[in-house]
C-alpha cells in the first residue's frame, strides 16, 4: 500500500469514527439532563470538529484548515466560558431553582465577580 | 522516502486521534454525572484533536502549516483546562449534583454554605 | 521580566502561526505582541521570577506523559463494560502561593489522570480537585505534590 | 506583478472618473462619513446638530447636482472598483432614482432642522444623528444603486438605522412597537434576499442592467413568474401593502415625532421605488401578468388604510394608516403599468414623501400646542394657533387630493390612467379613498382645531416653536407650489416613467463605459 | 468571574487572541480570513477579558469608547475608497504600492486599509455589545 | 390675503374697501356684456399643465357671464353686509378673507374652460365653504354642518372628477369650449350613461337635490352673510350651473330628461314641505332654496327652449330675492336677537327700511307682477303647460311648490313686520348702513329688472339661455301679464299661496306630524352613517390590524407560501425530480446533525436546551460549508454561531422567563402546515432554479482576475474587499449601527424607571 | 447534490418559520437564526454546488484551474451572515428590553403600542 493510499484509507476511517463521535455527542446534548451537561457536549462537539477539520486538511492539502481549527478552539473556549458564566448566575436548569432566591443568588455572584 | 514515512505516521496518528475522540464521546454518554464526563471530554477529547492536528503538522510539507498546527495544539492545551475548570466550578457552585455514588465532596460544605448565605 | 518573556513568547507564537521565522517577521511579532500586551497590562499580575529552561522543559515532558497516560486510562475506563467508579472531590493544600503558579498547577492537574481542578479557595491555600477515582485521595495528593507542584517550584523559583 | 497575464482592458474601466462621475456615489459617501465622524465625536453633543445640518446640506447639494446631471444627460453610471460592469457594483442613476434621492435628501434636511430643538442630550449621546446619517446613506444607496444585491445591502443599512431611531427613548410603547417593526421588517428584507438568491441562481448576475439584457433570453425556461411574485411580496411588505402592512401602523406612532416624520416620508417609498425598479424594469412581462393581483392589493391597501385611519384617536396613528393608504394609491399605478399610471405613481410618491413628513411634524406641533396626540383631548388649536390651523388645512387638502395642494394631480393622473385602462374599480377605489381621507381629516380638523373643550389644554408660554414652524413651512410651501404648478414635476415623472418602461437608456449608461461583455 | 485561575490566565489569552486576530486580518487576502473574522476574534478576546475582569477592565484597555473605534473603522474604510478620487478612478478602486523595509518588500494597498476598517468596525461594535450586555443595571 | 390686515386697521369699515374688489370684478365682467350678448364668447387662457392637457383657460358666454356677474354683484353687497353683521367680531378679518377666497373660487368655477380647472375651483368652493360654515367653530352644530357640507359636496366632487375624466376619455376634449362641439360624440359614447350619472352626482350634491338636500339647511349654522351668499346666489347654484353648462352636450337624451325632472320635482316638493315645517326664518328660507334648486333642475331637465328660458329667469330672480331675504332675516336676527317667526311681530316701526327690502323681495319671490320673479314664474308655467302627462305632473308640482314658497316669502318678508309690536331679546332699531345696502339693492334690483325686463333679458337671460341650449334662442318675455294659460296657473298659485300663508300654523302641524311618522330623514341618516363608518372602520381594523405579532407573522407566511406556490402551479414552474444525489457519508452525517439540531430546537422543553441545540444546527451548517469548498463561510459561521449563542446566553442570564412554548393542538397543526408549505415552496423553487443552466461569466471573471489584477489568492475575500467592496462598506455600516442601537437600547431607560444612580459612561 | 440541499434548505426554512410563528419572542428569535441559516444555504445552493475545492488560487498559479466552488455566492453569504448576525443581536437585546419594560416575552402580552380594546375616536363633531 502506498503512503498516499494508506493515508486516504486512514482518512476515511478517521472521518467515519469522527462522524460516529459527532452523533454520540449530539445525543448527549439532547439528553442533558442539566445545562452543564449540554454545554460540555457542545464543547466536545467543537473538539471533534477540530479533529474533523484537521483530517480534512490532510485530505485536501489546504493550509487554511489549521487556522479554522485554531479559531474554532478559540470560540469554543469563549462559548464555554460564557455558558459557565451563565450557569454561575442562573443555575443548572431553568426549573430547578425557584425564581426569587435565584435572583438573589445571581446578584451575589455578580457582586462577587468584582 | 521520508514523505512516505510521514504519510504512514500521519495516517496512524489520525486514526488514533479519531479513536480517542470516539472514546471520549462514548464516555460522555456512559459516565454517570457531569464531573466524570468532564474527565472524558477534557482529556480524551482534547488529546484526540491534538493528535489529529499533530498528524496534520507531520504530514504537511509546509513548515508554516506545521508550526501553526503545533501552535494550535499548545493553544488548546492552554484553554481546555480553563474552560473545564470554569464549567465544573460553575456547575458545582450552582448546585449541579454529583453522582449519588460519589465518595466525597470536600468543597461541598463550604460552597453550600456560601450559597446559603447569599440566599438568605 | 515576565512581561519581556511574554512578549518574546507572543512574538514566537506570531512566527509560528505565520510560519516565517525571518527577523523582520519576528520583529513584527514583537511589535504586535507588545501592543496586545500593553492593552491588557493592567491585569497582568507582577511576578518577579525567572525561568529555568531545563526544568521547564522537564515539566513539559512530564505533562505530556501524564496527558497521554490519563487519556489512556480514561479511555480504558470508558470502554470497559463495567465501570467501577468512585468519584469525588477532595481538597488539596497548596504549597505554591503565586497566582501564576496556582493557575499553572491547576491546569496541569486538570489535564492529568482522572483529576480535574474545580476551584481554588478564596485564601488561595486549597485547591479543590475532582477525581474520577477518589478511593485514595492521599495518594493522589502525594502524586501532585511530588510531581507537578515540585517541578513548577523548581522551574520558576 | 504579473502584468503580462493580466488583461487589464478586458477587466477594468480605463477612462478616468471625473468629479461629475463621483456625483452618483457622493450621496452615499457623504452621510456615511458624517455618520462615522459624529459617532467618533459622540460626546461633543453641542456640535451634532450643526454637523448633521452641514452633512445633509452637502448631501442635498450633491443630489441637486446629480439630478441636474441626469436631467441633462440621461442616466449616468459608475462602476465601483473600476471593474467593468457587471463585475463590479454599478451605481446607475436614472431620473427615477435621482428624483427620489433628491426628495428624500430634502426631507431629511428639513427634519434635521426640526431635530435641532427636538433631540435632547440623551438622544444625541446615543447616536440620533449617526442613525439619521446612516439611514440617509442607506436610503440614497437604495435609490442610486444599479445592483440588486447592493440594493439589499442598502436596504439593510436604512432598516437597521431605522431600528436605532425607533428605539431611542426606550419608552414602553416604543420598545413594543419596535419589536414588531423589527421582526416584520427583518422578515421582509430576508424575503428580498431570498428572492435575490433565486434571481442570482437564474441569471448568474446581479447587475440590474445586465438582468434586463438577459431577461428575454431566460423567459420561458426560468421560474420568473414566481420570482416576480416573491419580489412583489418582499417589497410589498416594505411598502406596507395589504395584507403585509402590519408593521407600519404598529410602530409609526411610537418613536419621537421627527423620527416618525422621517419614516412616514421615506421608508414605504423605498419599497415603492424597489417595486417599480424590479417589476417594471426587470420583469415587465411578469408585472403585466400580475397586474390584477397588484390592483386588488392596491385597492385593499388604500381602503383598509383609510378605514384604519378613521378608527383611530391618536393623530400619529391616523397618519400612520394614511401612509398605508397612500401606498395603495401608488400600487394602483404599478398595477396599471402604463406610462401615465407609473408617472402618476412617481408623482404621488414625491407628494407622499413631502406630505407624510409634514403630517407627522404637524402632529408634533399639535401636541406641542395642544398638549396631546389624542383626538379625545386635543382642542382649541384653531384659536390658539391659527397659523398651524392654516398649515393643517393645506396639508389635509393635500392628503385628500384636494386643490390647491399637491395631492390632486397625481390622483388625477392615476384615475385617468385607470379609466384609460378600463380599470373602473381601481379608479373608483382611488377616488373613494380620497373621499374617506377627506372625512378622516375633516374630523381631525373639527375635533382638534375647531372644538374648544372646557378645561382643554392651555398652551404654556407664548414662545412660538420657530424651528418647528420653519420645518413645517419648508414642507408646506413645496406642497402648495406642486399643487399650483405641477407641470415640471409631471414632466419629470413622465420622463422617469418612460425611462423605466424603456430601459435601454439605463442599460446603455451602464455598459457604455467599456462595452461590457 | 471570581476565579483565580481564569483571572490569571485571561489577560494572556486575550493578548494571544488579539495577536491571532491580527494574523487572520492580514492574511485574509490570500487565505480564508479578513477583517470581519479578525474583528470577531478580537472582540472575543475582549469578551474573555471582560468576563474575567469586568467591564471596566476592557474599557480601560481599549482606551477609546468601542463605538468610537467602530466609527473610526467606518471612516477608514470609506476614506480608503475615497483615495481613488485623487487618482481619478472610480470609488473603491484598489490601489497598490510597495515599500521596502529592512529588505522586505511590504505591500500597502487601499484594500488592506479597507479591511482594517472592517476589522475596527467589527471589534468596536461587537465589543460594545458584549460590554453593554455584561454591564449590570446596577453596576 | 390682505383682508385680515386691513380689518385690523379699519375695523368693520374695511368692508367698504374690500367690497371694491368684487365691485371691480363686477365692472370688469360687465364690460364684456356687449360682446357676449352679441353671441361672441370671451375666451382666453395660459398654458398651465400641458402634460395633462390642462390650460388655465376661461370661457365666458352668456351663461358664465351672468353667473359671474351675479357672483361679483351679490358678493359686493355681501361684503358690505358682513361688515355690519360681524361688527366687533374678533375674527372678522379672517371672515373677509374666507369669503373673498370663496368668491374667487366661485368666479373661477364659472369662467373655467378647462375641465380640471373647473374641478379645482369646484373643490375650492367646497373647502372655503367648509371654513365659512364652520366659522362659528365653537358651536358643535356649526362644526357638524361644516363637516357635513364638506362630506356631501366632497362625495359629489369625486363623482364629478370621475365624470369629467370619463368625458375626457370619451371625447378627447379637455375644455368645455371644445366639448360643446362634441355633444354627439359624447351622447354616442358607451361611457355616456356612466359619465351622466357621475356628473349628476357632483351636481346634485352641490345643489342639494333630494336626497342630498339635508346639508344645506344645516349650513344655516353659518353667519347669515354666508347663508345669503353661498346658499342663495352662488355655491348651491354651481350644480345647476354645471347642468346648464352640460345641457348642450349631455342633454336631449332620455336619461337626462327623465332623471333631472324627477329629482328636481321631488326636491321641490320636499323642500317646500320642509320649509313650511320650520319656524326659524333662516331655515324656512333655506328649505325654499332647496325647493328652488329643485325647480331649476327640473326645468333644466325639460330642456325645451321655454323651460331653459324659465330656468334662467328663475335663477336670476332667485339669486336676487333670496339674497335679499336672507339678509333681511339676518338683519332681523342681528337687531332683535331672534329668528323665530312666532316671536316676531310689528317690526315695521323699528325697522322700516328692512321692511321695505323684505317686502319687495317677498313680492318678487311670490311672483307678483312687475317683479322679476313674476317673469320667471310665467315662463315656468309657459314651459310646463305644453300638455302631456309628464309635463302636467311637473306643472302640478310647480304649482304646489310655488304656492308654498309664496306663503313662506311673505312669512319672512311680511309677517315679522306687521302686527303688534312684541318684546324681543334685544332693543330693536334699524340696521346700519352697511347692513341695509345689500338687501335694499337686491330687492330694488328685483323690481327694476322686472320693470326693465327687456334690457335685462337682452343682456343676461337671453344670451344665457342660448348658451344653455347650445344654440341661439329667441324667446320674448315681458312682465306685463298676458291672458294665457300661464297667467291662470299663476293666479291659482297666488290663491293657494295666500291660503297657505294664513293656514301656516295648521300646515306646519300637519307636516310635522307627517315627518314624525316617518321618523327618519337623511340628516339623521348622516349621523348614523358617520358613526357607523367609524364603528365599521374600527371593526375592520381590529381584524386586519389586531396588535398580535403571531397573527401578523401567520398572515405573512401564508402570503409567502401562496406567493411561491400559486405562481409555480399556475404558470407551470414546478421542478422536475430527476437525477440521483450522490452525497458522501460524512456530508450526510453533517446534514443529519443539522437536522437533529433543528428537531431539538423545536422539541426542546426549555429555552436553554433550545439555545444549545441552536448551536448544533449552526455548527452543522458551518461544517457543511467547510465540506462544500467554502472555508471563509465556515470560518465566519463558526464564529457567528458561537457568538450568537454566547449573546443569547448573556441575555438569558438577565431574563426570568416562563419555560414552555405551549401551543394548542389546532394552532400547532396550522403552524406546521404553514411552515411546511413555506419550506416546501422555497425548496421546490430552489430546485427549479438550480435545474436551469447557470451563467458562469461573473464567476469566471473573478477567478481569472483575482490574483493578476486584484492581487489576492482568496477569491472570496477579493470579492468582498475589491470586486464588491461596496457591499462590505454597507455591511460594516450595518454592524456599526447595530452596535450603537444596542448600546442605546441598554443604556436608555424609560423615564419611569430611570434611576438616580444612572451612571455616566467613561470614554 | 442540489436536490439534497434543496430538501435541507426546505427543512431549515420550515423549522425556522415554525418557530417564528410562536408567541414567545425568544422562540421567534431562535426561528430567525435558523431562518438566516436557511437563507445562507439557499444562496449557496443557488450558485450551484461544486464540492471539490475552495476558490483559492494555489501558490505558484495565477488563476484558478479546475473546478472550484463558486466564490460569488460565498461573498454574498458572508455579507448576509454579518448582517443577519447584527440584526439577530439587535433583536435579542430588543426582546430583552421588551421583557424588562413589559414584563413578558409572550407576544400576546406585548400590547402597549396597540392596546387591546382601544376606545373609539370621538363620535361627535
Ligand atoms: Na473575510
Ligand atoms: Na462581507
Amino acid at each position: 500500500m502506498s503512503g498516499e493510499s494508506f493515508l486516504s484509507f486512514c482518512v476515511t476511517i478517521a472521518l467515519g469514527l469522527l462522524c460516529l463521535s459527532f452523533l454520540l455527542t449530539v445525543l448527549r446534548v439532547l439528553r442533558g439532563p442539566t445545562l452543564p451537561d449540554r454545554i460540555l457536549a457542545l464543547d466536545m462537539l467543537v473538539a471533534i470538529a477540530i479533529g474533523f477539520i484537521a483530517v480534512l486538511g490532510i485530505r485536501t492539502g489546504f493550509s487554511f484548515h489549521v487556522d479554522i481549527a485554531i479559531a474554532l478552539g478559540l470560540v469554543g473556549f469563549l462559548a464555554t466560558v460564557a455558558f459557565a458564566r451563565f450557569v454561575m448566575s442562573r443555575g443548572v436548569t431553568e426549573k430547578q431553582v425557584p425564581a426569587k432566591p435565584r435572583k438573589a443568588g445571581s446578584k451575589t455572584s455578580r457582586r462577587r465577580k468584582r | 522516502m521520508i514523505v512516505l514515512l510521514l504519510d504512514y505516521v500521519a495516517g496512524i496518528l489520525i486514526v488514533i486521534g479519531a479513536i480517542f475522540t470516539l472514546v471520549a464521546s462514548i464516555g460522555l454518554l456512559r459516565l454517570p454525572d457531569l464531573y466524570t464526563r468532564m474527565h472524558a471530554a477534557s482529556k480524551a477529547g482534547t488529546l484526540g484533536s491534538c493528535v489529529m492536528l499533530i498528524a496534520l503538522a507531520v504530514q504537511s510539507q509546509d513548515l508554516a502549516i506545521s508550526t501553526r498546527a503545533l501552535a494550535g495544539v499548545i493553544f488548546f492545551l492552554m484553554t481546555v483546562p480553563i474552560s473545564s475548570h470554569l464549567l465544573a466550578k460553575a456547575a458545582h457552585a450552582s448546585g449541579c449534583r454529583m453522582w449519588p455514588k460519589s465518595v466525597r465532596d470536600d468543597i461541598g460544605s463550604s460552597v453550600q454554605s456560601i450559597v446559603k448565605t447569599t440566599q438568605s | 521580566m515576565t512581561l519581556y518573556l511574554s512578549v518574546i513568547l507572543l512574538a514566537l507564537a506570531w512566527a509560528a502561526i505565520t510560519g516565517s521565522f525571518t527577523l523582520p517577521n519576528i520583529l513584527f511579532g514583537v511589535l504586535i505582541g507588545g501592543v496586545t500586551l500593553y492593552l491588557v497590562r493592567a491585569h497582568i499580575g507582577s511576578l518577579r521570577s525567572f525561568v529555568r529552561a531545563g526544568k521547564a522543559l522537564s515539566l513539559v515532558i512530564l505533562f505530556f506523559k501524564e496527558l497521554i497516560l490519563s487519556a489512556w486510562r480514561v479511555a480504558i475506563l470508558v470502554v470497559s463494560p463495567k465501570m467501577d467508579l468512585k468519584p469525588g472531590i477532595f481538597a488539596y493544600p497548596l504549597t505554591v502561593d503565586r497566582d501564576f503558579e496556582i493557575t499553572l498547577l491547576a491546569n496541569l492537574i486538570t489535564l492529568t489522570p482522572g483529576t480535574l481542578s474545580v476551584d481554588v479557595s478564596d485564601d488561595k491555600r486549597t485547591l479543590f480537585v475532582h477525581a474520577i477515582d477518589c478511593s485514595d485521595p492521599d495518594a493522589t495528593r502525594r502524586d501532585i505534590a511530588e510531581g507537578f507542584e515540585r517541578k513548577i517550584m523548581e522551574a520558576f523559583r | 506583478m504579473t502584468g503580462e497575464v493580466a488583461d487589464m482592458a478586458g477587466a477594468m474601466i480605463t477612462t478616468p472618473a471625473t468629479a461629475a462621475d463621483w456625483l452618483v456615489i457622493a450621496p452615499v459617501i457623504i452621510p456615511l462619513i458624517f455618520g462615522a465622524l459624529l459617532l467618533m465625536f459622540r460626546h461633543e453633543m453641542r456640535w451634532h446638530g450643526i454637523a448633521a445640518l452641514v452633512g445633509l446640506a452637502a448631501l442635498m447639494g450633491a443630489e441637486v447636482a446629480l439630478f441636474a446631471r441626469v436631467l441633462e444627460h440621461g442616466p449616468v453610471s459608475m462602476t465601483m472598483g473600476s471593474w467593468l460592469p457587471p463585475f463590479g457594483i454599478s451605481f446607475t442613476v436614472d431620473l427615477l432614482g435621482a428624483t427620489f434621492a433628491l426628495t428624500s435628501g430634502s426631507i431629511a434636511f428639513v427634519c434635521a432642522v426640526f431635530t435641532l430643538r427636538d433631540i435632547g442630550v440623551t438622544g444625541r449621546r446615543y447616536g440620533f444623528y449617526p442613525f439619521m446619517m446612516l439611514m440617509m446613506a442607506g436610503v440614497s444607496g437604495a435609490f442610486l444603486t444599479g445592483d440588486i444585491f447592493n440594493l439589499y445591502v442598502w436596504f439593510e443599512v436604512f432598516v437597521i438605522s431605522s431600528f436605532g431611531l425607533l428605539i431611542l427613548g426606550s419608552e414602553k410603547a416604543q420598545i413594543d412597537g419596535a419589536s414588531k417593526y423589527a421582526i416584520l421588517n427583518l422578515v421582509a428584507t430576508t424575503l428580498f434576499l431570498i428572492a435575490t438568491a433565486y434571481l442570482y441562481g437564474i441569471f448568474g448576475t446581479l447587475n440590474m442592467a445586465d438582468i434586463v439584457r438577459k431577461a428575454d433570453g431566460v423567459r420561458g425556461g426560468a421560474p420568473l413568474m414566481t420570482l416576480a411574485t416573491l419580489y412583489l411580496l418582499a417589497f410589498g411588505m416594505k411598502a406596507a401593502a395589504f395584507p403585509v402592512n402590519f408593521w407600519l401602523p404598529a410602530s409609526y406612532h411610537t418613536p419621537r415625532i421627527v423620527v416618525a416624520a422621517l419614516f412616514g416620508g421615506l421608508l414605504t417609498k423605498i419599497g415603492i421605488y424597489a417595486l417599480l425598479r424590479t417589476l417594471v424594469m426587470l420583469f415587465p412581462v411578469e408585472r403585466a401578468a400580475l397586474a390584477d393581483l397588484i390592483g386588488w392589493v392596491a385597492v385593499a391597501t388604500m381602503i383598509l388604510g383609510v378605514l384604519g385611519a378613521l378608527a383611530q384617536s391618536d393623530t400619529r396613528r391616523i397618519f400612520g394608516f394614511l401612509v398605508t393608504s397612500g401606498v395603495g394609491v401608488m400600487l394602483a399605478g404599478l398595477s396599471l403599468g402604463t406610462e401615465t399610471g407609473i408617472s402618476g405613481a412617481i408623482f404621488y410618491a414625491i407628494h407622499s414623501m413631502l406630505i407624510m413628513t409634514a403630517l407627522y411634524l404637524l402632529a408634533g406641533m399639535m401636541k406641542e400646542r395642544g398638549g396631546s396626540f389624542s383626538l379625545h383631548e386635543l382642542s382649541g388649536l384653531y384659536r390658539n394657533s391659527p397659523f398651524l390651523a392654516a398649515i393643517a388645512l393645506v396639508l389635509a387638502a393635500a392628503v385628500a387630493g384636494l386643490p390647491p395642494a399637491s395631492g390632486l394631480w397625481p390622483k388625477v393622473m392615476l384615475v385617468k390612467a385607470a379609466m384609460d385602462a378600463s380599470a373602473w374599480w381601481l379608479a373608483g377605489a382611488i377616488l373613494l379613498s380620497g373621499f374617506l381621507t377627506t372625512i378622516t381629516l375633516g374630523r381631525v380638523f373639527l375635533l382638534a382645531f375647531w372644538r374648544d373643550h372646557a378645561g382643554g389644554h392651555e398652551t404654556r408660554g407664548t414662545a412660538l416653536p420657530l424651528l418647528g414652524y420653519a420645518a413645517l413651512v419648508a414642507l408646506t410651501v413645496p406642497i402648495v407650489v406642486l399643487g399650483l404648478f405641477p407641470e415640471p414635476v409631471i414632466r419629470i415623472a413622465n420622463m422617469a416613467a418612460a425611462g423605466l418602461l424603456h430601459s435601454s437608456g439605463y442599460v446603455g449608461a451602464v455598459f457604455a463605459a467599456g462595452g461590457g461583455s | 468571574m471570581r476565579t483565580l485561575i481564569f483571572r490569571t490566565a485571561a489577560p494572556y489569552l486575550t493578548s494571544l487572541m488579539l495577536l491571532f486576530s491580527v494574523f487572520v486580518l492580514l492574511r485574509g487576502h490570500n487565505e480564508p480570513g479578513g477583517g470581519f473574522i479578525g474583528g470577531l476574534i478580537a472582540a472575543s478576546a475582549f469578551a474573555i477579558l471582560g468576563i474575567a475582569h469586568g467591564v471596566h477592565a476592557v474599557r480601560r484597555s481599549m482606551y477609546f469608547h468601542p463605538m468610537a473605534i467602530s466609527g473610526f473603522g467606518l471612516l477608514l474604510a470609506a476614506l480608503a475608497g475615497m483615495l481613488s478620487y485623487v487618482f481619478r478612478v472610480p470609488f473603491l478602486t484598489g490601489l497598490w504600492t510597495s515599500v521596502s523595509f529592512l529588505g522586505v518588500k511590504v505591500d500597502f494597498s487601499t484594500v488592506m486599509f479597507f479591511d482594517i476598517g472592517v476589522y475596527l468596525v467589527v471589534v468596536g461594535a461587537i465589543t460594545s455589545v458584549a460590554l453593554s450586555l455584561e454591564e449590570r443595571e446596577d453596576g | 390675503m390682505l383682508a385680515p390686515i386691513l380689518t385690523r386697521l379699519l375695523k368693520h369699515n374695511a368692508a367698504w374697501v374690500l367690497s371694491l374688489a368684487p365691485l371691480w370684478i363686477f365692472s370688469h365682467f360687465a364690460g364684456m356684456l356687449g360682446d357676449v350678448a352679441g353671441g361672441v364668447p370671451v375666451r382666453g387662457g395660459l398654458e398651465w399643465i400641458p402634460s395633462l392637457g390642462v390650460r388655465f383657460s376661461w370661457y365666458l358666454d352668456g351663461l358664465s357671464l351672468t353667473f359671474a356677474l351675479l357672483i361679483a354683484g351679490i358678493g359686493t353687497l355681501i361684503v358690505l353686509f358682513s361688515g355690519g353683521y360681524l361688527k366687533g367680531n374678533e375674527h372678522q378679518g379672517r371672515f373677509f378673507s374666507f369669503i373673498l377666497m370663496f368668491m374667487g373660487a366661485m368666479q373661477g368655477l364659472v369662467v373655467s374652460d378647462s375641465f380640471l380647472m373647473l374641478f379645482v375651483f369646484w373643490e375650492l368652493t367646497s373647502l372655503t365653504s367648509f371654513l365659512l360654515i364652520g366659522f362659528d367653530h365653537r358651536r358643535e352644530p356649526a362644526r357638524r354642518a361644516a363637516v357635513q357640507a364638506l362630506i356631501v359636496t366632497g362625495l359629489g366632487g369625486i363623482s364629478l372628477l370621475a365624470g369629467l375624466i370619463l368625458i375626457w376619455i370619451a371625447t378627447g376634449q379637455t375644455e368645455l369650449s371644445g366639448l360643446l362641439a362634441a355633444g354627439d360624440a359624447l351622447r354616442g359614447s358607451p361611457f355616456y350613461l356612466a359619465a351622466f350619472v357621475l356628473v349628476l352626482g357632483g351636481a346634485f350634491t352641490k345643489s342639494a337635490q333630494f336626497p342630498f338636500h339635508f346639508w344645506l339647511p344645516n349650513a344655516m349654522e353659518a353667519p347669515t352673510p354666508v347663508s345669503a351668499y353661498l346658499h342663495s346666489a352662488t355655491m348651491v347654484k354651481a350644480g345647476v350651473y354645471l347642468l346648464m353648462r352640460l345641457n348642450p352636450v349631455m342633454g336631449d337624451t332620455l336619461a337626462w330628461e327623465t332623471v333631472l325632472p324627477l329629482f328636481g320635482g321631488a326636491t321641490l316638493l320636499v323642500g317646500t314641505l320642509l320649509a313650511i315645517r320650520q319656524t326659524d326664518l333662516k331655515l324656512m328660507l333655506a328649505y325654499t332654496t332647496v325647493a328652488s334648486l329643485g325647480m331649476l333642475v327640473m326645468l333644466t331637465g325639460f330642456g325645451s327652449d321655454r323651460a331653459i328660458e324659465a330656468a334662467v329667469l328663475y335663477l336670476i330672480a332667485h339669486s336676487m330675492f333670496k339674497g335679499a331675504l336672507f339678509m333681511v332675516a339676518g338683519l332681523i336676527d342681528h337687531e332683535t336677537g331672534t329668528r323665530n317667526i312666532g316671536a316676531l311681530s310689528g317690526l315695521r316701526h323699528a325697522m322700516p327700511a328692512t321692511f321695505v327690502a323684505g317686502l319687495l323681495a317677498a313680492l318678487s319671490m311670490g311672483g307678483l307682477p312687475l317683479f322679476f320673479g313674476f317673469l320667471a314664474k310665467e315662463e315656468i308655467y309657459a314651459a310646463l303647460a305644453v300638455g302631456g302627462a309628464w309635463a302636467s305632473i311637473a306643472a302640478l308640482v310647480a304649482i304646489a311648490g310655488n304656492a308654498l314658497m309664496f306663503a313662506i316669502a311673505f312669512a319672512v318678508g311680511l309677517k315679522p313686520f306687521v302686527g303688534p309690536t312684541v318684546k324681543v331679546p334685544r332693543r330693536t332699531h334699524e340696521g346700519a348702513m352697511l347692513l341695509l345696502t345689500g338687501p335694499l339693492v337686491l330687492a330694488i334690483g328685483g323690481l327694476a329688472a322686472g320693470i326693465f325686463s327687456a334690457v335685462a333679458h337682452r343682456l343676461f337671460s337671453s344670451p344665457m339661455a342660448s348658451a344653455i341650449a347650445g344654440q341661439s334662442l329667441t324667446v320674448d318675455v315681458s312682465t306685463v301679464p298676458h291672458l294665457e294659460l300661464p297667467l291662470l296657473l299663476s293666479g291659482i298659485t297666488v290663491a293657494l299661496g295666500v291660503a297657505a300663508y294664513f293656514g301656516q300654523a295648521r300646515l306646519r302641524g300637519a307636516v310635522a306630524s307627517l315627518l314624525e311618522a316617518i321618523g327618519w330623514g337623511p340628516d339623521r341618516g348622516f349621523d348614523q352613517v358617520m358613526r357607523g363608518l367609524v364603528r365599521f372602520s374600527a371593526g375592520v381594523t381590529r381584524i386586519v390590524q389586531n396588535g398580535r405579532l403571531d397573527v401578523y407573522m401567520t398572515v405573512t407566511f401564508i402570503a409567502v407560501a401562496l406567493s411561491i406556490l400559486m405562481p409555480m402551479v399556475v404558470f407551470d414552474e414546478l421542478p422536475t425530480i430527476s437525477g440521483l444525489p450522490d452525497p458522501w457519508f460524512y456530508e450526510v452525517t453533517v446534514m443529519i446533525i443539522g437536522v437533529i439540531g433543528l428537531g431539538a430546537v423545536v422539541y426542546a422543553k426549555d429555552r436553554l436546551t433550545a439555545i444549545v441545540s441552536l448551536g448544533i444546527q449552526g455548527f452543522a451548517v458551518a461544517l457543511l460549508f467547510m465540506l462544500m469548498g467554502a472555508p471563509d463561510l465556515s470560518f465566519t459561521q463558526f464564529m457567528v454561531e458561537t457568538l450568537s449563542v454566547v449573546i443569547l446566553a448573556l441575555v438569558m442570564t438577565r431574563l426570568r422567563l416562563s419555560v414552555s412554548d405551549h401551543r394548542p393542538i389546532g394552532r400547532k397543526l396550522l403552524d406546521t402546515t404553514i411552515a411546511g408549505a413555506c419550506g416546501a415552496a422555497l425548496g421546490l423553487l430552489l430546485l427549479k432554479v438550480t435545474q436551469f443552466p447557470f451563467d458562469e461569466t461573473l464567476t469566471k471573471f473573478f477567478e481569472k482576475n483575482s490574483l493578476v489584477i486584484a492581487h489576492g489568492r482568496n477569491v472570496v475575500n477579493v470579492i468582498i474587499v475589491d470586486f464588491r467592496g461596496l457591499d462590505t462598506l454597507g455591511e460594516i455600516s450595518v454592524v456599526m449601527i447595530a452596535g450603537l442601537s444596542i448600546l442605546a437600547l441598554i443604556r436608555i431607560r424609560s423615564r419611569n424607571e430611570r434611576r438616580p444612580a444612572r451612571r455616566k459612561e467613561n470614554a | 447534490m442540489e436536490m439534497v440541499l434543496s430538501i435541507l434548505v426546505g427543512l431549515f426554512f420550515a423549522v425556522g418559520i415554525y418557530l417564528m410563528l410562536s408567541k414567545h419572542v425568544i422562540r421567534i428569535l431562535l426561528g430567525i437564526a435558523i431562518f438566516g441559516n436557511a437563507v445562507n444555504l439557499l444562496i449557496f445552493t443557488a450558485g450551484r454546488i461544486e464540492r471539490t475545492a475552495p476558490p483559492i488560487i494555489p501558490h505558484g498559479l495565477e488563476t484558478i484551474v479546475g473546478p472550484v466552488a463558486n466564490p460569488l455566492p460565498q461573498a454574498l453569504i458572508l455579507t448576509a451572515i454579518v448582517i443577519s448576525f447584527s440584526f439577530f443581536a439587535f433583536l435579542l437585546v430588543l426582546a430583552y428590553r421588551a421583557y424588562q419594560e413589559i414584563g413578558t416575552d409572550d407576544t400576546d402580552g406585548m400590547r402597549v403600542a396597540e392596546p387591546k380594546g382601544e376606545p373609539l375616536p370621538p363620535l361627535g363633531y
